[in-house]
């Protein structure tokens, strides 16, 4: 793969909007997202002809529309085996996915997961509401148990999925968590995501303001948000609460929360590790109405981030190797194989 | 005393053994002599069902036929003239391919009491006996003892020494039928390289064989066939699969393109996969998806990369790549899709051969799709209608199917095969970068043919956007306006109708022009059918026949040579599909069908009788 | 001075305005008060595909159309005599359905400047202006104000007060058609039980409009629609996916089956799983599965259970339910497929109606995999057919495919609805237990209507195994064997057509029974064929109707009906499916097409206008 | 739900056998499989006809036919659907879902997650061989990378799955690993499956004999293993190799294997708590090949076993309550509805 230099042109938030009006609900968490990644575009280093965004179905999905560079809105599921594709295919385009949590967790669970096992370059952007929003208010597979939706009259059955715990089960190289009410800290999670070298998963908390309001309100209440959520810096201690008076430490392997006057100090407590894998996991467990965990706040931020090699790196190092070895295919010697005859 | 040789025009050999006894090595290795030989030919290898059922039993016996002539051959043979079988089981699974009359040649090794029994013969039976008093001419032969013996001083071990007890057999019929033995030896040589002993092994049983058949009295005559007349050129001999493979390798150079290939292993198709990841060095990426949602949505990705896309499978594997087809049907980009069809519904008998899919490649999807089908219609035809598929796609921007069979896929015939320059060529053009200054890009605009431009991902100035929503005429904007979905509806047929103009014209394949019948097939019936037609017409009947290998659109000249000919049979192994397209498109024209639907080609026997009757009908 | 009341036939009115305006509400109803006068009816909501678009644009209208009369009504009318369009960008959706010199109300509230900006009306237009000087009646009235007006005293936040808009706009409409409020009354005083002030401001609001139509001098005319003579009954209103959903539970109630329903999300066909879920108590499960193959595999593992098993979607979903309806087919195990067609191909237009997924109903599988196939003609008409498909699909252990559409789906129309006594029994049988000293089961024997045993486990002795390799006859046993094959595949395709004794004879819907011209539709073009031939046939035409509900096996006695007439013509919102159909089972017949693909319903004129053409050609 | 108490026969191992011929290579690991499960088949005290097989496509999948119960052998990854509906459907019956690591995890990946969240009461046997065996010979998700297969001529690309990593990520509740070539672990774990309610992941190693020969062979091999692989035992030490020399500790939340002779003793190692989540994380990372991890054992036996409540009587019991509630449903007022009017 050849690393094109360009000069790129002095870009704006505002190259980066399409010419389509968008048509979310008033109110919907998705504006921020888009508005977020409008403004990163220009600081990422990419021309904009470099920029695909590819989604699958669902109001999240309808992303593409509105970004001003190459895009495709393609099938419910498969925006991940979509960008797979347009990766091998052209390892120089930056690729970002667009999904919603029935896309990548209902139908397209599968994708999700083997893309990032195989660990092709993508940043993957989950809208995370807990609802099916497109098609109108039924429960998704992150929906909590008991929830009423127009599918669930009696309440959902359905024990929800655990994003982070399920991608870093699926040895994701880069998870990380952001929220639309803090959209200066989702640009910074999103630059992340760019800039590590294959599959990101960015979970984002988005809210439906129609089928879910509310729904990660203890989270992203400007009130409630310093005792329930935490956020996440490399070489930190784990700290949270109003007066950032808790702290996590780690009684061995099982996570503790402590508070800070109580006897425990800073030193006590867990230091956050991006490239330790168990310690992602146990994060990933801070999980309410989760029947494994309880009473942690909701970490915010980048859970685990290590390179490794792409799918597409080495199957053009492969492609060049075999040229290498073989030399450039000679079509007519492949024609004639090995045995031929000549009849007169 | 000299056997005496007699001329024949044409023979089938069948070699049936047990899958531990190298019966496809035995036969491809007589086909390669065969071809030197200067005859026309034709092969099916039979595989057993199970990757390896327990030695000696029916389900494990493995087959290879052989059909060989001094005249064109086109089918590898209704029925065998000589059928060699190793064991009983193989004996039992093949006798209903002899011919009345026939030479079967017995390795009585395989038929003692545990053969017979694994072979499920009862206590009391005795085949070979049995045989003897049917008409056959049954040679018999203790084929591990003369190997054995013929091996004595190689200081092989036993386990070594009873491998080459398909060599010992083959140099019999090399004797039998006159056969030269040199490039079987230099085929052994060359695989045995780093292994001489084996490779001396092999060849001395070879010759034994041979001198064995000749020395003994086992057969009272001896046969040769003449070199047919062929056209003159440099040939191999070419699986389905391989021209398959070999077609995206040409297309792939030829159009100047990268090529994707993303699909998920399937029998019978799995063998393109296979063939085209070891083309790495063509500028050909293989993607073995984690399932055949993932290979086609992947390839899609691919081609609005600018790659040139296929994906492949069978049978179950398509239908799971319909919802996807629709959508390349609407973004209107490069996508060829293989569907190698077997045996349905259902996982079906995935082993077997059947033309069932063409009314789901024509109409199986949701909504108004339409895109193209081609068919190839015998294994080194698949080179060029892959070819053929990958050039409508590309300089059309449609989706095309491309429908081979089990049968097209794993059986064999020499294939002139041609060189890159003499190639059609194939012209693809990426849309142009634009400056800010000019006006908007339009993804949607049509060119005189209706074909929107492929504008990739890179080229500044055309950042564009597409999807599965319907779109507005030329800007490709979302569009729920009625009208604006009926012409776009309208034109996508059209577009499809267009391809029409850049093929070639039907033409008769045996028979006249016009006539009292003509038979219409497709796909891998073409030899059955050809063969049938030319000997009913060499027998002064007036039939014909043409064959669709373009099946959506069709050529624009076939409504016009169909009004030529009094009736219509359209023999096909389905129920009937084929002649559903016919009676909708040239609703005036009367058909008849043929169907059978046994997973298996039809004979040239049983297509002689079926167009006899409608000849005299 | 009382305004003078003048008798109509039928009239169409149409409620347009922003998703929060609650036009749906007002025009249900309307639509209840017309049923109880006694009108005949048909509706059809107008819902924006965006979930709610900003307030104020094109986008975010949200319509209700209704067609009531004194005479039989069959469509929700082509245009309308009425439209009420509660803002600038209600008026600009929806002028194109008004009939010229149509009355428009307006609420010239919404027709400020920002909302004409929001509609996208340039800064110098005046659409209520143009209007006046375009032949059309124009009420113009400040719906906001009175409404403010009339519940000033009511003590509620202008939020509260200004949500009863569109009960003041329903006053004026009963007072212009005469109705009684009666039942608008009792619903909202239900509605808001649990808050009484709110319900007092809807009535005052209700009761003022109606005064206020009779106080001003807004309307020059009132009229009045008498009662249709429609058969004696009782009636209720219902939507297609509702009398699908009843239809469900009916079926489930007759055949004393407990009931699986397996379906993800889609629209338009979602509703049928919201409708279900509500009844648990009924013995109805529904699982919302993670996608559309998991939804229709767990049905059919519900089905091999001995559960009626069900699974629906539309579009998109359907196709990825292909591998698997092929596997029921080969099962020969009881599942109902309901498609709610949209407007394809691909996301194509999700809340626009279509009919072009029958070809893919029919033959978009791989294999030879024939099922039965019934379509609704009406939304009440999926009662019926449904429950036709639960029969069908137990008594003959074969799938059924169900293919309602868009536009059926959310339609309405007045039902006499069944009871439960009266609805045809459902036979289903399990097979019985067997004791170890009797004949081994035999899952694949077949019945004289070629039905194989519904073996359910947890019964002792009839322990088998099923799965999608072919089956030897009678044991289902594994089998490859060819004439096997052949013979499983015409018995499959036989079974299917035994079906055709157990169905309705078809019949002529409207003029003689033989005549110049059939039309022959299928699906929800029912309502507009009707009305289109009804009416030329009253104007002495040669022309009748007949409506196929039964698309795969025809009725027995269709083929002898269609002979009796001289032409045929089918009309299709598609591009040409059910004739493929036809030109295949009736070579010998000619049948013309009439095919449009906008996403919208047959108009009864355009209908008229095609038939007149078809009958002077 | 009714649990009827039947009587059953005086079952032997063989009145599960079907007089199916049975199609797999001779030396299949598949053979010894399914020996265990006729052998373990009349003790579970179940009646045969109510008992289920359900496979998807695969030389494992075929399983079924030769079973004498119910079986279904039905399309390629969608077994753990199909029974999730036949388990809804009836919850009475036993039903076990037959897979192999290609039906499971490629194609069938999104099904097997779900099914684990729903935690359906299904015993869920994944033949894993590390190839595809039925289309004789591709490489599959658990293949390791750089494996030749005949569709990777120059060497795997695919990072493979960890698949009790994703289990335990997808919130499975039970999952354990067993091996063909220890058949009596393997039969005791299988009844471990059976006995927990919910689903039930049993991994087993199974030799491909004809495409993948000895995959497993440094775990299965009787001279290697003790020192390869661990067996866990509830409550006990985590201990191997051929003199039990060593031991595995956690030191904080990291694993370690210790020198039992260097100074450790067995009361520092690590106890096996199989209702421990993180531990069972853990443990599943003792993955050679793996990036992650490296010179751990191979663990058998049941990582993690904690019941849950179940999907399908959860939505009996929804169903029970929408009787007692509503009562049973009257189809008469249902047709009705809420608003009717008479037509004289
Ligand atoms: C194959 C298929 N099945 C179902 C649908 C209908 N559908 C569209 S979006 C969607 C789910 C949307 O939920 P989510 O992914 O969470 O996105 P959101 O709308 O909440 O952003 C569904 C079920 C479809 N378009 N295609
Ligand atoms: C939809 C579909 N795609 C592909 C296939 C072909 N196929 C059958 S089994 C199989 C994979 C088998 O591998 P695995 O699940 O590991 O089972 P094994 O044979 O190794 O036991 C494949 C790809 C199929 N039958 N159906
Ligand atoms: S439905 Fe929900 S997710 Fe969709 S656009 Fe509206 S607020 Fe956003
Ligand atoms: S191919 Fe492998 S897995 Fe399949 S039966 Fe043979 S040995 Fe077993
Ligand atoms: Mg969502
Ligand atoms: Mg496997």
């Amino acid at each position: 793969m050849e690393v094109k230099e360009k000069q790129l042109p002095e870009y704006s938030s505002k190259d980066f909007s399409s010419d389509q009006d968008v048509r979310w609900c008033p109110g919907c968490g998705d504006y921020t997202i888009l508005k977020q990644v409008q403004n990163l575009m220009p600081d990422i280093g990419v021309a904009k002809e470099d920029i695909v965004f590819v989604a699958g179905i669902g109001c999240s999905s309808r992303f593409p529309y509105y970004m001003d560079t190459y895009g495709i809105h393609s099938i419910h599921g498969r925006a991940p085996a979509v960008a797979t594709g347009l990766k091998i295919a052209r390892p120089e385009l930056s690729v970002w996915v667009i999904t919603g949590d029935g896309d990548s967790l209902s139908i397209g669970g599968n994708h999700l997961i083997h893309a990032l096992r195989r660990n092709v370059d993508l940043n993957i952007l989950l809208f995370n509401n807990e609802i099916y929003g497109l098609t109108k208010g039924q429960y998704s597979p992150t929906s909590p148990e008991g929830m009423v939706t127009k599918s669930t009259p009696f309440g959902s059955l359905d024990h929800p999925f655990n994003p982070a715990a399920l991608a870093i089960g699926a040895d994701a190289g880069f998870f990380a968590r952001a929220m639309d009410r803090d959209p200066k800290h989702m640009r910074s999670i999103m630059e992340r995501a760019h800039k590590h070298k294959g599959t990101s998963l960015v979970e984002i908390y988005q809210n439906c303001i129609v089928f879910n309001d509310g729904a990660f309100e203890s989270y992203t209440d400007k009130k409630l948000r310093d005792d329930t959520s935490i956020y996440l810096e490399q070489g930190e201690p784990l700290i949270f609460g109003k007066e950032s008076q808790f702290g996590i430490r780690l009684d061995g392997h099982k996570p503790e929360v402590v508070s800070l006057s109580g006897g425990f100090s800073k030193d006590d407590l867990w230091i956050h590790d991006e490239t330790d894998h168990f310690k992602a996991y146990i994060l990933s467990r801070f999980f309410d109405n989760n029947s494994i965990e309880g009473g942690f706040p909701r970490p915010f931020g980048v859970f685990y981030d290590v390179q490794k090699p792409t799918y597409e790196d080495q199957l053009h190092s492969q492609m060049n190797m075999a040229v290498e070895i073989r030399g450039e295919g000679d079509l007519d010697a492949l024609l004639a194989g090995s045995e031929t005859w000549v009849v007169k | 005393m000299d056997t005496k040789i007699f001329e024949k025009d044409d023979v089938t050999i069948r070699f049936a053994g047990d899958s531990g006894d190298g019966m496809q090595l035995t036969g491809s290795q007589f086909t390669n002599t065969t071809a030197l030989a200067g005859n026309d030919l034709s092969t099916l290898p039979d595989f057993p069902a199970e990757i390896r059922a327990p030695a000696g039993t029916v389900a494990g016996v493995s087959g290879f036929q052989i059909h060989f002539g001094s005249k064109q051959i086109y089918t590898p043979g209704d029925a065998c003239d000589v059928l060699v079988v190793m064991n009983a089981a193989a004996l039992k699974a093949n006798l209903k391919t002899l011919k009345a009359g026939g030479i079967i040649i017995a390795n009585v090794d395989g038929f003692g009491k545990r053969d017979l029994s694994l072979a499920k013969y009862g206590p009391e039976d005795d085949p070979l006996k049995d045989i003897q008093t049917s008409g056959y001419t049954l040679i018999q032969l203790d084929v591990t003892k003369l190997t054995r013996a013929s091996l004595k001083e190689s200081g092989l071990p036993p386990k070594d020494v009873d491998r080459c007890k398909n060599m010992f057999v083959l140099g019999i019929i090399y004797w039998l039928f006159s056969r030269d033995m040199d490039s079987t030896v230099s085929f052994i040589e060359k695989k045995f390289a780093k292994k001489p002993e084996i490779a001396a092994a092999n060849i001395k049983a070879l010759k034994d064989g041979y001198t064995y058949g000749n020395a003994t009295q086992l057969f009272s005559e001896r046969y040769a066939v003449q070199p047919a007349k062929i056209e003159p050129g440099t040939y191999r001999n070419i699986t389905g699969n391989e021209a398959t493979v070999l077609g995206v390798a040409a297309a792939t150079k030829k159009s100047g393109l990268n090529t994707f290939f993303g699909s998920y292993p399937i029998t019978p198709a799995s063998d393109i996969l296979h063939g085209l990841s070891k083309l790495k060095h063509y500028g050909i990426k293989t993607f073995q998806a984690e399932d055949e949602i993932s290979a086609i949505t992947s390839a899609i990705g691919a081609s609005f990369g600018g790659n040139l896309a296929l994906t492949s499978s069978s049978g179950a594997g398509i239908a799971l790549k319909t919802e996807a087809i629709s959508l390349a049907v609407i973004l209107e980009l490069p996508l060829v899709i293989i569907n190698v069809q077997r045996a349905g519904p259902s996982t079906g008998m995935p082993t077997k051969t059947e033309q069932s899919d063409l009314l789901q490649a024509m109409y199986g999807r949701a909504g108004e799709a339409p895109l193209v089908v081609l068919a190839p219609q015998s294994p080194s035809d698949c080179f060029d209608m892959i070819y053929e598929a990958c050039r409508i796609t590309v300089e059309h921007m449609i989706p095309v199917f491309f429908l081979s069979d089990g049968y097209i896929a794993n059986g064999a015939e020499p294939w002139r095969f041609p060189t890159t320059e003499s190639l059609r060529s194939i012209t693809k053009t990426f849309a142009k970068p634009r400056e800010a200054t000019e006006e908007p890009f339009l993804p949607y605009l049509r060119d005189d043919k209706l074909v929107r431009p492929w504008a990739i991902p890179g080229t500044p100035g055309l950042e564009h956007r597409v999807g599965g929503l319907e779109k507005q005429d030329k800007t490709g904007n979302i569009s729920y306006d009625p009208d604006n979905h009926h012409h776009m509806t309208m034109v996508r047929e059209g577009k499809k109708n267009v391809v029409a103009e850049n093929i070639p014209l039907q033409q008769i394949d045996e028979g006249e022009e016009s006539g009292k019948l003509l038979v219409v097939g497709w796909g891998s019936t073409f030899g059955s059918i050809k063969a049938a037609v030319r000997e009913l017409a060499s027998e002064g009947h007036s039939v014909s026949n043409t064959h669709l290998r373009y099946l959506n659109p069709f050529p624009k000249n076939f409504g016009s040579m169909l009004e030529r000919f009094d009736k219509i049979l359209v023999p096909e192994i389905n129920n009937g599909q084929l002649i559903k397209v016919l009676r909708d498109q040239f609703p005036n024209i009367n058909f008849d069908g043929y169907n059978r639907v046994r997973g298996v080609p039809f004979t040239v026997s049983e297509l002689k009788d079926a167009i006899s009757q409608k000849l005299n009908d």
